[in-house]
């Protein structure tokens, strides 16, 4: 593909705020893409913010078992007290789900800043200078990522923690053994683009300039070599959570008093479902299915923005002031549309 | 789980580039590739093994974890010693690479019983699951990708794609206890957890030779009763793993369904009067399905991972809870053993997916 | 064979299910209670415990006593065969005992025969164990996990024997024999007709047990008619709501399983180890502690009482049994007191609150320990006389951890080898022993091989008493809770309550519709 | 607009479809004008401006004009395969419908039937999973019920019509097992099947090598001739308009700026766009260009004897060789015109000589420094002497650094200037000398047109005052009026600086503009070497032979004499190969 990123980088007049990636992607939208991308945006935005204002969402601490009036009541069916209930454990439900938020965003963060770092790196260094380390890693990558993911969450993460739970002891544990998981991909893709561009022209032409291999590297190839990781980095984003929750629903997670995790809630409210209680499991559930779709929404859309073949174009004819609401077309009488169902360009 | 679509693996047009590079061989040459790509097994078992080896001695030793509260400090040392976990690390990992050489995997440390067996009596249960979640996955994930390629970016698609997003975003452990809930406490249709009611199980059990493929021995049977019985266990598990697999399918067709609806062949046939339908079932389709079978590959390993979960959820008793457990009993001999196993069933399964795409690709028949 | 044969049988019977876990069919091989559990049904002992009683008598034997402190002499009843026919003689016994000792396996309960020094059989009946140094446990020992007698003609004397050959070797001696075993996942029981014990002919023909993962899957399946009787484990909740069904039943039954705080002395607040040491303190912050938690909360609020409160380390029902603590602390009839745990602290100078490190591990004593230690955090900060720190940490580093004296303050849990109360004092009190928080009291050692030596049962019970007061005075752990048996059972099933005693174990034998 | 007169006999009656008196029936395709709109990232594009257009049967009307101009888009409209994007209005009425106005059914009914297309890149026009006979068979079958054994065995008939030999076994063959030109014809038999009365071929022979250009164009003029079919034929090669097209029409900018009947249109272009493109076409003539003799070894720049390069196999297999034992060598200030079929090795030389691929076998001397075998820490004290011009000026730039950074690379590389600042006086002087407005600097590239930016490559090929170029088909992206500039450009200042040239180009016309002396290069041999007007003058191997003669030249009468000698030239081939 030669149209590397003369589409992502638009209008170099704009002004700057236009251009930022997710909002320049939304102007290019168009249609359902715009509607999901939008919808997708908007859940992302509601978690980042009930975790930063966790404090002061929330009613009550993740670990909170009273109050001034006492101690709560186990199992307690919500109420105007508590809102979803309390769980098994005398937690306020809604207070567990507002501060796991913050868990949730923390343990992301982590993944995907150190798994960008570590596979960018490799991916760059080892697509570019090929050669036998190239070979090797790629093996190393191809077996790592051959092995059932989770289970490598879960032994990184027992020996990464020592088996202990605290809060920032589990959200780096979790964390890094995510990443372990996610370094294959990075690096793969990285490579895969490293590998691409080492062949372009623009960076043969540094070549026969003479400009160093490091240079080389980093001022041409990894500058370009981005394009792909928005995408890849919602998908990650969406595969910790969920990694995440599954190592709490088996307990190697993070404790309750440490900080609040959905999957051990969700582990924590197993029986509690099976004799009717609902409310304890069921938050925490569309929690997490929420927030992954949210993520995988913004996902798919900028991989669907990204890739010509699928993006969305809005129809020709109306002038510049109708593009708004572009989705739809209204036929003049003098227009005769091409059939959409035709042309699947 | 890990999730990886046509356009990460293979960014490039859908068209299959990598393969056709391996045309200029010759008539030897499809034997040596496949003779240098099953060769490639053995680097990625050893790196796994190794990792594995090393990682497990970290998180501790079976016998700690098993009596650990039992016996005195002098007892315990006694029986690490006697079973050789006290020795250099170093030491043991030569002495388990030789084994591994030697095919030999070992008997596991909590319940003494060998690798091979336990690989044999649930590695076919993970099979059957794994199989029908595949069944479910293609079946539902197929069609369904390329009805949303067709109707692109109209609401049936918008609906699809939000589903499939649901499927994936959904934790199996969470859609699992939803379905038990609704299908077996609810309304009473299906049973809970197991691969099989225990008396039937047992009756299984008993024919000769069985396969310990619940529903070939069934078969094998020829009891109405005892098929039904086994397939409507299986009707939740498969659903669960099934559609998870199912969502990811979905999104992998239809985007390269539309990539390739987008090549100049799709318009030259077009161009010839070919109608819109058979354009996506003929021309699209097929070509699309060489990137999604390489993927479909890599997807095994997360079915795998997958069934995990899912196996714990519905108390379906296969290698992977069965790994789960010696985990939770850092039995590393048995883990080890089982992902060795597990490491050379994903290499060999793209190994295999690669020789379909290439049967599917005529342009590196040889 | 066909599968109708299996399900007729089954038909009649009965179906328990459970979520224990089997390691092992070999008594060798095994030291757990998913295990014994099933040893239980299908191997006779030289000495066990009738339903209803924890004291032993004999089982497989006509008569068994000590000819001398150090030597037990056993004779076996008349007749005695395994389910496959082959006789069960003294030689078998021997074989059993010696092979316990060569195999000494990792996972085995070879070191309860620490103190056996050698078996013989001189006759076909007689059978004489001779033993290092007085032991009156030793006819307990002969019904634990240790004692499961098997035939010479099929297990292996240096190596565990598979399931398989067992199954098809038939070399059960108890109850019941075991017609189709897969581990873990389902075993076929039949009543055995050469078992001729203390326990009688088991009152069901057949009987069926599943495994179960999940403790929900159990709780749904008893909930639904699959199993007619549910033992082991169901959650607090799934009980409080099989509770409410009114076709089951649910038993409690004493159990023998202890939940408790263990006292590091070097590393605890003023231990022999800190820079601020000070016996006086440290046993002021441990009587404070006990005088302020509050087990009839753990009890209620955790467990929905399927823990009850504990006040000693030996639990309710066993011979010998008393309740120290209740008295000692607190507002004396068990509860807390924090007014008099302020003045313990004060009166020993110790400035509060105290900080503690209290140590869990959420994944070796159930999911409840989560709820447990937070409670228990929140009560001794309620207090105002501490600052908790709470800290869990997986079992298998846990239990390297804590010998290393890395918790100061932590949490233990006892399952018993037998139903002696010894068994809840020797292993935790005598010289280096498996606890190794370096509470090292020459008076309770004392007390405690006089105690196991004394063969006079009225003496023996009130040394029993004596070793329990001692330490609830010093406090080296700080027992909490103590479970019960529970099972839910389907309605019209019968003699449940029988085989609940403590004993803790469960045979189906005494189960009927 | 010219609408010109339609029906005078200009073009002379050669076959029977011309000798049907002309009426409105005869009128194949008419648009008329037909305006097609793209909704783009910045906002629309008109690409079509109201072309009004007519084809009759058994005629060839060629679309001419520069890229972007709308003629693909115009091409499509016919086919309504335009992508939902677009939005077209106006007439294209095609057997009496608007092929705008009626509904999905009756397109797809007119396809293939009425209207068929041929692409540009054969490869890619076919569907590589299926068998050609398949979906040759599959087109037939799309309209009416016709058996699978009848469909295939007019697929069958069809193939052989177009040349291909042995069709009864090649139908079953898969496209990858056909050559390009082969591929070719089947795409254009898929065409021919139904018999449609309009065949649209959108550059049918650009991906192609002359040779198999002229086959191909002998292809469609028999389908003219012998079934009368009318034909769009789009191309921006005035050579090959002067060889088929009846009639031409230019476009500019979305508007048909000229129509006329080619002889005419040659003879006497009306607009002064059509004069400007007829213009800018390199033409192969004579140039009489000053050899100077190499006298000296220190005179020489590059030396290659006995240059063998050979490629490495994948997974342990024998390598591939590219390059098999060449010598040539280049003089100071001398340009060295390479030329060739696709694949022959040219760009494979040049790289090597800029050390981008391994030298394997022979002997490479670059500016006194033996290329085989060399480590890049000696070499690279070198690169200072030499600059490279990439073929695709888009794809040389680094499209996140601006003009001036990118120019200012090698400055700053080799130590001139600090940084892209420093060395912006330098940078614009460079800027000035291919006549490119220094503000463009600031611009990124994404942002200058083709030739803009294949300008902005010679400056930067030229920051180190190099005594060496390799420039490697420098304007075979640019359209012939922007590569007519670019050339002339680097002439002079391949004359005012005086730097040796390898100059490599699949076009002899353009080699032969600016080389002294020519190789060409076949099948990894250089089969002739000498200067201009030798090698062109009297070639001596039948491949640079066949080469001359299959060049279409921009002059319908001159082009007749051309394909006549090229038969010949065919004739004693096979002949000789009988022999
Ligand atoms: N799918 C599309 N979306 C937006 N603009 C388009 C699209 N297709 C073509 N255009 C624009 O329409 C105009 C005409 O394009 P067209 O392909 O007809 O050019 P052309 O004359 O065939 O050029 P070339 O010789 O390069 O093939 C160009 O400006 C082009 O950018
Ligand atoms: N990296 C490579 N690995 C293997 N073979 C290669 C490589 N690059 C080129 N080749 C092969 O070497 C031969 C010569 O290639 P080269 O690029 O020099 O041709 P060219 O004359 O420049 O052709 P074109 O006119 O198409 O640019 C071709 O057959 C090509 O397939
Ligand atoms: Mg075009
Ligand atoms: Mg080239």
């Amino acid at each position: 593909m030669s149209t590397t990123t003369s589409g992502v980088l638009s209008d170099r007049h704009e002004p700057l705020w236009k251009r930022l990636p997710i909002i320049a992607h939304v102007r290019r939208s168009v249609g359902l893409q715009r509607g999901m991308l939008v919808a997708g945006i908007v859940i992302c935005v509601a978690f980042v913010v009930l975790a930063v204002f966790a404090p002061l969402i929330a009613p009550y601490g993740y670990g909170q078992l009273s109050d001034d009036d006492g101690t709560f009541a186990r199992q307690a069916a919500p109420s105007a007290e508590h809102l979803w209930g309390t769980t098994v454990g005398g937690y306020d439900v809604f207070s567990r789900v507002v501060w796991g938020t913050r868990t949730a965003i923390s343990v992301v963060v982590v993944a995907v800043v150190l798994s960008i770092a570590i596979g960018v790196v490799l991916g760059l260094v080892s697509g570019y200078l090929g050669g036998w380390v190239d070979r090797v890693l790629v093996v190393v990558a191809d077996a790592v990522y051959a092995f059932p993911s989770l289970l490598l969450a879960i032994v990184v993460s027992i020996v990464i923690s020592g088996g202990q739970s605290s809060l920032w002891g589990g959200i780096l544990s979790a964390g890094i053994s995510i990443t372990v998981v996610f370094v294959p991909q990075y690096f793969r893709v990285v490579r895969a683009e490293a590998v691409r561009l080492k062949s372009e022209a623009f960076v043969e032409s540094a070549k026969v300039v003479g400009s160093s291999t490091p240079r080389i590297m980093f001022k041409h190839v990894l500058r370009n070599a981005t394009r792909s990781l928005p995408l890849i980095l919602t998908l990650n984003a969406s595969e910790a959570i969920l990694t995440l929750a599954a190592l709490g629903f088996l307990g190697f997670g993070i404790g309750p008093t440490s900080a609040a995790e959905w999957g051990y809630d969700l582990n924590r409210a197993l029986s509690d479902t099976a004799s009717g209680i609902w409310w304890t499991g069921v938050f925490p559930g569309a929690a997490i299915v929420l927030m992954v779709l949210g993520i995988t929404l913004v996902g798919e859309s900028l991989n669907d923005l990204a890739d010509p073949r699928l993006r969305t174009r809005r129809r020709a004819g109306r002038s510049k002031a109708g593009r708004r609401g572009a989705g739809s077309t209204t036929t003049t009488t003098a227009t005769t549309p091409v059939d959409p169902q035709e042309a699947t360009a | 789980m890990t999730v990886l679509t046509g356009d990460q693996i293979a960014p490039e047009p859908p068209a299959p580039a990598a393969p056709r590079r391996r045309r200029s061989g010759g008539g030897g040459g499809l034997g040596r590739y496949l003779v240098v790509r099953a060769l490639l097994i053995i680097p990625t078992v050893f790196i796994l093994v190794t990792l594995v080896f090393f990682l497990m001695r970290v998180v501790g030793n079976p016998i700690t974890a098993s009596v650990g509260d039992r016996l005195t400090e002098a007892q315990l040392a006694e029986r690490l010693a006697a079973a050789g976990y006290d020795r250099p690390i170093i030491v043991q990992y030569l002495e388990y690479l030789g084994q591994i050489v030697r095919l030999d995997f070992g008997t596991t440390a909590t319940d003494n019983r060998e690798i091979s067996d336990i690989i044999v009596t649930y590695g076919a249960a993970t099979l059957e699951l794994v199989f029908y979640a595949l069944i479910v996955a293609l079946v539902i994930g197929i069609p369904l990708g390329m009805l949303a390629a067709y109707v692109r970016d109209r609401w049936p698609d918008a609906v699809l794609r939000i589903l499939a997003i649901f499927a994936y975003a959904t934790p199996v452990f969470f859609a699992g206890l939803l379905l038990k809930l609704t299908f077996s406490v609810w309304l009473g249709w299906l049973p809970l957890s197991g691969r099989a009611d225990t008396r039937i199980a047992i009756a299984l059990g008993r024919i000769e030779n069985p396969t310990g493929i619940y529903i070939l021995d069934a078969l094998r049977l020829g009891n109405s009763t005892i098929t039904l019985d086994v397939l409507s266990h299986a009707v939740l598990p498969a659903l669960t793993l099934g559609l998870l697999t199912a969502g990811i399918f979905l999104r992998l067709v239809r985007t390269n369904v539309i990539g390739t609806l987008g090549s100049e062949y799709v318009d030259a046939a077009r161009s010839r009067g070919v109608s819109e339908l058979r354009l996506v079932r003929k021309h699209a389709l097929k070509p699309a399905l060489i990137p999604i079978i390489t993927v479909m590959g890599l997807q095994i390993a997360m079915l795998l991972g997958g069934s995990v979960l899912t196996e714990t959820t519905f108390g379906w008793r296969g290698l992977g809870f069965q790994l789960q457990q010696y985990l939770s009993a850092r039995d590393f001999v048995a883990v080890q053993g089982i992902v060795a196993v597990l490491a050379v069933i994903v290499a060999v399964t793209n190994f295999l997916v690669d020789v379909i795409a290439a049967l599917i690709d005529p342009r590196v028949r040889y | 064979a066909s599968g109708g044969d299996a399900a007729d049988d089954a038909l009649n019977g009965i179906s328990v299910g459970t979520t224990d876990v089997i390691t092992s069919l070999d008594p060798a091989g095994s030291y757990d209670n998913g295990s014994f559990a099933v040893q239980n049904q299908v191997f006779g002992f030289l000495m066990n415990s009738p339903y209803g009683s924890p004291d032993v008598e004999p089982d497989l034997a006509e008569s068994a006593e000590f000819t001398d402190p150090t030597t037990y002499t056993v004779t076996l009843k008349d007749g005695l065969t395994f389910a496959n026919g082959n006789a069960l003689t003294s030689s078998d016994v021997k074989f059993t005992f010696d092979r316990q000792l060569a195999i000494a396996d990792d996972n085995g309960p070879s070191s309860l025969l620490g103190n056996l020094a050698s078996t013989e059989a001189p006759d076909d009946k007689t059978v004489v164990f001779t033993l290092k140094g007085a032991d009156q446990t030793w006819p307990q020992i002969l019904s634990s996990p240790a004692g499961p007698i098997v035939d010479e003609d099929v297990f292996s004397a240096t190596s565990l024997t598979s399931p398989d050959d067992i199954v098809s070797g038939n070399a059960f001696s108890g109850q019941y024999t075991i017609t189709d075993y897969s581990e873990n996942e389902s075993i076929q029981y039949a009543a055995n007709d050469a078992y001729d014990g203390v326990l009688g002919a088991a009152k069901t023909d057949s009987v069926t047990a599943t495994y179960y993962t999940e403790e929900t899957d159990l709780k749904l399946a008893v909930q639904e008619g699959d199993v007619d009787v549910a033992n082991r484990s169901l959650s607090p909740t799934d009980l409080a709501d099989l509770a409410k069904d009114d076709s089951l039943t649910v038993h409690n039954g004493p159990g023998g399983e202890t939940r408790y705080m263990v006292f590091n002395f070097d590393t605890m607040p003023h231990g022999a180890t800190q820079p601020d040491a000070d016996a006086a303190k440290a046993l002021a912050v441990r009587q404070a502690v006990a005088g302020v938690v509050d087990r009839e909360a753990l009890a209620k609020e955790v467990y929905n009482d399927t823990y009850t409160p504990l006040y000693s380390v030996v639990p309710d029902g066993l011979t010998g049994a008393t309740k120290p603590l209740e008295s000692l602390y607190g507002d004396g009839e068990g509860g807390p007191d924090v007014d008099a745990a302020t003045s313990t602290l004060s009166s020993a100078g110790v400035s509060v609150p105290v900080q503690i490190d209290l140590q869990y591990s959420p994944d070796h004593y159930g999911a409840s320990s989560d709820e447990e230690y937070a409670l228990i955090k929140t009560q001794l900060e309620a207090s105002g006389l501490f600052t908790v720190n709470l800290q869990s940490t997986l079992w298998d580093t846990y239990s390297t951890e804590r010998r290393q004296d890395a918790y100061p303050v932590y949490q233990l849990g006892w399952f018993p080898d037998f139903s002696d109360a010894d068994n809840y004092l020797s292993p935790f009190f005598v010289k280096d022993n498996f606890v190794g928080n370096h509470y090292d009291s020459a008076a309770v050692q004392a007390l405690l091989s006089q105690e196991i030596a004394e063969d006079d049962e009225t003496a023996r019970t009130a040394l029993i008493g004596q070793i329990q007061d001692a330490v609830a005075a010093d406090l080296p752990t700080l027992p909490l809770l103590q479970g019960t048996q529970i099972v839910v059972s389907a309605s019209d099933v019968q003699g449940v309550d029988d085989t609940l005693d403590p004993s803790f174990k469960f045979r189906y034998g005494a189960l009927s519709r | 607009m010219t609408a010109g007169p339609m029906d005078q006999g200009a073009s002379p009656v050669r076959h029977a479809a011309h000798d049907v008196p002309r009426d409105e029936r005869d009128v194949a395709v008419g648009i008329t004008d037909l305006r097609v709109t793209f909704a783009t990232d910045g906002g629309d594009v008109p690409a079509v401006r109201g072309v009004t257009l007519d084809v009759r049967a058994g005629e060839v009307l060629a679309i001419v004009g520069e890229s972007g101009s709308g003629k693909s888009v115009t091409a499509k409209t016919i086919l309504r395969l335009l992508p939902e994007t677009a939005v077209a209005t106006g007439a294209v009425v095609l057997s009496g419908q608007n092929v705008l106005e009626i509904g999905r059914g009756a397109v797809r009914e007119l396809r293939g039937t009425e209207v068929a297309m041929v692409f540009q890149e054969p490869s890619t026009a076919l569907n590589p999973v299926y068998t050609v006979g398949w979906q040759i068979a599959e087109g037939i079958r799309a309209h009416g019920k016709i058996g699978r054994k009848e469909a295939r065995a007019r697929a069958v008939d069809i193939l052989r019509k177009v040349g291909i030999p042995d069709p009864e076994t090649r139908v079953d063959y898969y496209p990858h097992q056909f050559s390009g030109g082969q591929k070719q014809r089947v795409v254009i038999a898929m065409a021919l099947v139904l018999n449609p009365s309009v065949i649209v071929a959108d550059e049918p022979t650009t991906a192609l090598d002359v040779t198999v250009q002229a086959e191909i164009l002998d292809l469609l003029r028999r389908c003219r001739d012998e079934f009368g079919t009318a034909i769009v034929l789009i191309t921006h090669n005035m050579g090959v308009v002067a060889d088929l097209a009846d009639r031409v029409a230019v476009m500019y900018q979305g508007e048909v700026v000229e129509q006329a009947p080619s002889a005419a249109l040659f003879a006497a272009p009306q607009d002064d766009y059509t004069k400007r493109l007829l213009g800018s076409v390199p033409v192969l003539e004579p140039r009489g260009a000053q050899v100077q003799a190499v006298e000296a070894d220190r005179d020489v720049v590059v030396r290659a004897s006995g240059l063998e390069i050979e490629y490495p196999g994948r997974l342990g297999r024998g390598g591939f060789r590219a390059v098999k034992g060449v010598d040539f060598s280049i003089a100071k200030g001398e340009v060295l015109g390479l030329v060739g079929e696709s694949g022959s090795g040219k760009t494979t030389i040049g790289r090597a000589i800029a050390g981008l691929t391994r030298v394997t076998g022979g002997s490479l001397e670059v500016l006194g420094v033996e290329m085989n075998g060399v480590h890049e820490r000696d070499f690279k004290p070198l690169r200072a002497d030499i600059g490279f011009v990439f073929q695709d000026p888009a794809s040389s730039f680094n499209p996140l650094l601006t003009i001036a950074e990118c120019v200012a690379e090698p400055l700053i590389v080799h130590g001139r200037a600090g940084d892209a600042r420093a060395a912006r006086g330098r940078v614009d002087e460079l800027m000035e000398a291919v006549q490119l407005p220094k503000a463009f600097g600031d611009r990124y590239p994404h942002e200058l047109s083709g030739g803009q930016r294949q300008r902005a490559s010679l400056a930067r090929s030229l920051a180190l005052e190099p005594t060496l170029l390799i420039a490697d088909e420098p304007t075979s992206a640019l359209d012939v009026s922007v590569q007519a500039r670019v050339l002339e450009l680097f002439r002079e200042l391949q004359t005012d600086l005086g730097f040796a040239a390898l100059f490599i180009s699949h076009d002899l016309a353009v080699v032969n503009m600016l080389a002294d002396r020519i190789g060409v290069l076949y099948h990894g041999d250089l089969v002739e070497n000498g200067p201009n007007d030798q090698v062109l003058g009297a070639p001596e191997h039948p491949y640079t032979q066949r080469l001359l003669a299959s060049l279409p030249v921009p002059d319908p009468a001159e082009q007749a004499a051309r394909r006549r000698r090229l038969a010949e030239l065919d004739a004693r081939a096979a002949a000789g190969e009988v022999a």
